[in-house]
């Protein structure tokens, strides 16, 4: 199986972009993110742990996961939502906003940095339509 | 929709349970797994893992077996034979759900032809009225024979689980 | 009878009850060996196996009451020729009669099996009894020839020693020895019940204390087909002496024949109906003719 | 003009026999071929109108080196609104493909050539039920779905998603063991029924006595639907999924399609790559064929040596994890290079290891071999003539059991194979000894191979290319010689990943030919019988697989056969 290391993740979603089986799942909701690893559709390839840019996955060498109840294989951690701030919509973890924030050191503002994609293109476009015309 | 066939007398399953511990008698059955999980399983019985060392033996029919080791995620097509074999058992009936397939459907959990593992499996037993007395979940991919082997002592009782349903906040940086 | 022979006739038939299931647990064991694995964790595997059975729930097979009823008829018939046999020994009152009534118990027992994989309605029980009985066919003819002529020459040997009494003697023992390993059901004469492709055959339909019986009685018939191999040898070395030696001697000799007939089948592999049926009447016929040509002589 | 053509024709060939192949497929077509082109330095591709499909279908299958390989039916209406039909044949005696694609719209019917190309029977009903294309000239019945499935759903297409069917078709569990007749009961002798094997696999035996009459193979029951999955797939997933095919040849597969997508987007893998996946491909056979071996001596009741094999077999396991870091499905395998790397201490303790195997398994075979029954029961038994091996296109140890000398790592080589000497055995017999014997030595062939490989191992780091650009509806062809016969899979390329991936395993092929083996075989020996191909129904399926020891059978009434329901 493999671990998630609580501190490293930022709940970017790459591990399940990449996972075969899907055994690792994402769920957005209103207050919270939760990254789900099923064990019982792991089929043990490591793919995450490549994949993760965190390098928070972990393989572990554990074997005896038997269970009495498919819950019992269930992993779940849990991160902050976080809203966009134009049309409020959840669309990603503080966690990885703040990460994104720190790798790109500055080059976006705050204001960019909590809008989700639909609306970040609509800014922007608004933007140069606004340099090119003049016109709010 | 099948229904279940006349049952002769009534077992005492408590008592059987318990002498099901020094005898275990098992059937392989196949339900469209990749065949993975199946030679682990007769790997176990060969001389490396030589599971006759803890009375397990495998034998050829339902009707002998105490113990299912079903492997694959239950195509449709072998669903109709699966719930019968499951149906020829006699009671106390134990299914031991192996490998990613057996488990949550692996891979193909969501496939055209594949029904996604025991735990729909059941739901649908149930509701034919055929009832299985204890279920364990041995993931893998394949099951490792070590895996299979620990699968049955936690089946028996024998040993304790080691996995546990987590949830964890992520730790803000 | 006075109350000795009784209290020995039951001893020797309790011993006889208990003693089959734990040779092949040693059986298992030896088995396991050559197989380079450990085996069962006891020789008493085979006990945890019938106790566990009898406490199964028993479902019935399609159209099969008459099937269970005749594994536990086979039970009795089974212990019963055992008890008989033993008496027989015991008393010393071996005569045609009682040559003929223990031909009859054995061949019962071991038919009735037979007739109860037949009356399921699962084609791989019927597939599995028909190749039986094509075997016991060739088989019950070694068996009443081989056993007839050890017993004739070894009266002929305890009042008239002659080199060819004892050939044949060395011949009927040959017949008897082969047919009754065939009898045992042993690799490679297990055709009707191991097929692993008729998944199990003849006892493919049985569960829980029906399962369990029929296996019991598989396992007395070949304690039984043993003893008659080891009465036929022991009879030959020691004579008819004290009743309390004569049992002793038989038990330790029967579990020593169960045992290396054991290791005989874990070194083969299974024969086919056809070719195995052509070996044994090949083997019997050409036996019997030199029991005959002997018999001229002697 | 006929005679551009051909000159077209003579220009993309590859040498002599393609050469004059080609000419006389472009004599036949005359202007109803409509372009050749090359798609890779193996393969040719060659568009017909589906008129003239049976006119090449008989010209090749004369020829006497050219075998058919593989089908596969693409729904290419999204780009082009027609359904594509690509056939596979290879010249086995230049190492060339020679790719017949066939458009149609999928309503008019396609002439069928399972009259001239017996192996390709499956594959047009495979087809008609996954893709609904229409064949004309035959009969047409469902292969691979279940028999309630509804008419309208064709899995394969386009247009319908995965839910879409999940909302049309429910699994309905229906027992027919209740309405078992005591009446039918009493033809058992004479009635079908089927054996169970400890595979799982389905076949229905028509027996008179102890003979078998006929048999059928009422299969499929492992369909799980990969290569529908494999459509919502990127590249770098699609490995994994290839590798749970099978359990235990996935390696081969795996390898398979990662040519394949390499062969079509022209990705150059390093050579320490070609060398780890053959060793590794080779590790896979050595295991499969203990297994196998294992197997049919426990079909043949001699348990001590099935024991054996396997004692020998984990040893090989144990190399496994070693160099691949999983006893199976070893996931070292990407579309570019491989995951792990095998160091000068791996390469010594394999070496090691190696020639213990080796040890032990001369001296089991030894014994294996020497038991009678073991002799007695395969020798003579479930005979398949050499004749009836090429018309079936047969692969693999089958083929070579039936003295037809084919095997992929020479014909149509890849990997690190060309670096290598082997041979490779061939028995003329065609009987259940001879399959046997083919296997038995091809386990020292294998560990001599490995053994080179070892020896000659680049010493670089590179096992991986960085990157590559995917290039839409690019066709690629890649092989693999399974320890069971040719494994072919052909990948049309998409945007994230495969558009198309067939995937034809060995067993496909072979399958066919079984009924014929099995006809006036003992029942004791049909087991064995079917065995002896080396059955893996969870390739041919590439969907499913079920063990029929129910301990219920069921009873196909005798009029099936005569009505043609049985081949």
């Amino acid at each position: 199986m493999i671990e998630i290391d609580p501190v490293k993740c930022v709940g970017c979603g790459a591990c399940v972009r990449i996972c075969p089986p899907k055994a690792l799942t994402i769920e957005v909701n209103e207050k919270e993110t939760i990254l789900k690893y099923f064990i019982g559709r792991c089929i043990f390839c490591w793919m995450c742990v490549q994949t993760c840019p965190q390098k928070a996955i972990k393989t572990t060498n554990k074997f005896e996961l038997s269970a009495v109840d498919v819950h019992e294989l269930q992993m779940e951690l849990v991160h902050n939502t976080v809203k966009c701030r134009v049309c409020g919509k959840p669309f990603i973890t503080s966690k990885f906003v703040k990460e994104v924030g720190r790798r790109l050191n500055g080059g976006f503002k705050d204001d960019l940095l909590y809008v989700c994609p639909t609306c970040r293109r609509k800014l922007t476009a608004k933007k140069i339509a606004t340099k090119v015309t003049g016109v709010e | 929709m099948v229904e279940a066939l006349p049952r002769n007398g009534s077992v005492d399953l408590a008592k059987a349970f318990d002498k099901l511990k020094r005898s275990i008698w098992v059937f392989h059955l196949n339900t469209g797994s990749c065949n993975g999980c199946d030679i682990e399983v007769l790997d176990v019985l060969t001389p490396y893992f030589d599971v006759e060392r803890f009375g397990i033996k495998l034998v050829g029919s339902p009707r002998h077996a105490d113990l299912i080791l079903l492997t694959g995620p239950i195509t449709i097509k072998t669903l109709d034979k699966v719930v019968r074999a499951i149906d020829a058992m006699p009671r106390p009936r134990l299914v031991l759900a192996l490998g990613s397939c057996g488990v949550g459907g692996g891979i193909w959990f969501n496939t055209y032809s594949t029904l996604g593992g025991y735990p729909k499996l059941q739901e649908l037993l149930k509701s034919l009225g055929v009832e299985v007395d204890k279920v364990v979940y041995v993931p893998g991919c394949p099951v490792r024979p070590e895996a299979i082997i620990y699968g049955v002592a936690l089946l028996l009782g024998l040993a304790e689980p080691k996995v546990r349903y987590e949830r964890v906040e992520a730790v803000e940086g | 009878m006075d109350f000795i022979t009784i209290s020995l006739i039951s001893f020797f038939a309790v011993v006889s009850a208990f003693l089959p299931p734990l040779l092949d647990g040693v059986e298992r064991k030896v088995r396991a060996k050559i197989q380079s694995r450990i085996g069962p964790p006891t020789v008493m595997q085979t006990w945890y196996d019938l106790r566990k059975l009898a406490v199964k729930e028993l479902k019935m097979p399609l159209g099969g009451e008459l099937a269970v009823l005749t594994v536990f008829l086979s039970l009795i018939t089974s212990v019963s020729s055992i008890a008989y046999l033993t008496y027989v020994l015991i008393t010393s009152t071996l005569n045609p009669l009682s040559i003929a009534t223990l031909i009859v118990l054995i061949t019962a027992s071991h038919n009735l099996t037979l007739l109860s994989s037949v009356s399921t309605s699962n084609p791989f029980s019927i597939v599995g009894s028909y190749r039986n009985v094509t075997l016991l066919l060739v088989n019950e003819f070694g068996f009443m020839a081989g056993f007839i002529a050890t017993l004739y020459a070894l009266v002929r040997l305890s009042t008239n020693p002659t080199p060819l009494s004892f050939l044949a003697y060395a011949l009927g023992l040959a017949a008897l020895i082969v047919s009754t390993y065939v009898g045992c059901g042993r690799l490679p004469y297990d055709i009707h019940e191991a097929e692993p492709e008729l998944a199990s055959g003849a006892l493919i339909e049985f569960s829980g204390v029906a399962l369990g019986t029929y296996l019991y009685t598989h396992l007395m018939m070949r304690y039984v087909f043993s003893l008659l191999v080891a009465y036929a040898i022991s009879t030959l070395i020691i004579g008819f002496t004290n009743a309390l030696v004569v049992i002793a001697v038989l038990a330790l000799l029967t579990s020593i024949i169960y045992i290396l007939y054991g290791v005989v089948a874990a070194m083969l592999g299974r024969t086919r109906v056809d070719l195995g049926v052509r070996t044994l009447f090949t083997l019997y016929v050409s036996l019997t003719l030199c029991l005959v040509v002997a018999w001229l002589f002697a | 003009m006929v005679s551009d053509i051909i000159e077209t024709l003579a220009s993309v060939a590859r040498g002599s026999r393609s050469k004059s192949i080609l000419t006389k497929v472009g004599e036949v077509c005359g202007d109803k071929l409509l372009k050749v082109e090359r798609v890779s330095p193996s393969t040719i591709k060659v568009l017909i109108k589906a008129d003239c499909l049976h006119e090449v279908a008989e010209v090749l299958s004369a020829e006497r080196d050219v075998y058919f390989r593989t089908m596969a039916a693409s729904d290419e209406r999204p780009a082009e609104n027609l359904f594509k039909l690509y056939y596979v044949f290879g010249i086995d005696s230049e190492g060339t493909n020679i790719v017949v694609e066939v458009p149609t719209d999928g309503e008019r019917e396609v002439p069928s050539i399972s009259d001239v190309v017996k192996a390709c029977d499956w594959y047009e009903l495979e087809a008609h039920d996954l893709m609904g294309v229409k064949f004309s000239g035959r009969f047409l019945k469902r292969l691979v779905l279940p028999d309630d499935w509804p008419e309208e759903i064709h899995p394969l297409r386009k247009d319908i998603t995965t839910e879409e069917i999940k909302k049309l078709y429910q699994p309905q569990v229906v027992k027919r063991a209740v309405e078992l007749g005591v009446e039918e009961i009493v033809k058992i002798p004479i009635g079908p029924y089927h054996p169970a094997l400890h595979e799982p696999e389905y076949f229905e035996l028509y027996v008179r006595g102890e003979k078998v009459v006929d048999a059928r193979y009422v299969g499929f029951m492992v369909h799980r639907g990969i290569e529908k999955l494999a459509e919502s797939m990127k590249y770098d997933q699609v490995p994994f999924l290839a590798e749970r095919i099978c359990g235990i040849c996935g390696f081969v597969h795996s390898v398979s399609y990662t040519q394949a997508v390499e062969e079509a987007l022209n990705i150059e893998v390093p050579e320490k790559t070609q060398y780890i996946r053959t060793i590794i491909l080779e590790l896979e056979r050595i295991h499969s064929h203990l297994l196998w071996i294992g197997v049919a001596l426990h079909l043949l009741g001699y348990d001590t040596g099935f024991m054996h094999a396997w004692r020998i077999r984990e040893k090989v396991m144990v190399l496994s994890e070693l160099l691949t870091g999983s006893r199976k499905t070893y996931g070292i395998n990407l579309v570019g290079g491989v995951r792990k790397d095998i160091n000068k201490e791996k390469i010594e303790k394999t070496k090691q290891t190696l020639k213990q195997v080796l040890n032990e398994y001369k001296e089991f075979v030894d014994v294996a071999t020497s038991v009678p029954q073991v002799r007695r029961r395969l020798s003579g038994t479930g005979v398949l003539p050499g004749g009836e091996a090429r018309a079936y296109s047969l692969v693999g140890p089958t083929a070579r059991g039936s003295g037809l000398s084919r095997d992929v790592r020479k014909d149509y080589t890849y990997g690190a194979y060309h670096f290598v000497s082997f041979s490779i055995p061939t028995y003329s017999e065609g009987d259940n000894l001879a399959r046997t014997l083919v296997r038995i030595d091809e386990v020292y062939e294998s560990i001599n191979i490995i053994e080179q490989l070892l020896d000659t191992i680049p010493s670089s780091s590179e096992i991986k290319v960085d990157s590559w650009e995917p290039q839409p509806m690019k066709l690629g062809l890649g092989n693999v010689e399974a320890p069971r016969g040719e494994v072919i899979h052909v990948v049309i390329t998409g945007k994230y990943g495969p558009y198309r991936w067939r995937v034809r395993a060995p067993t496909y092929q072979n399958l066919q030919a079984v009924p014929t083996m099995l006809r006036g075989v003992d029942l004791a020996d049909a087991p064995i019988t079917i065995a002896s191909i080396d059955p893996c129904f969870s390739c041919t399926d590439r969907a499913i697989k079920i063990n029929i020891k129910t301990g219920k059978v069921e009873f196909i009434p005798l009029e099936v056969l005569s009505r043609g329901g049985v081949r």
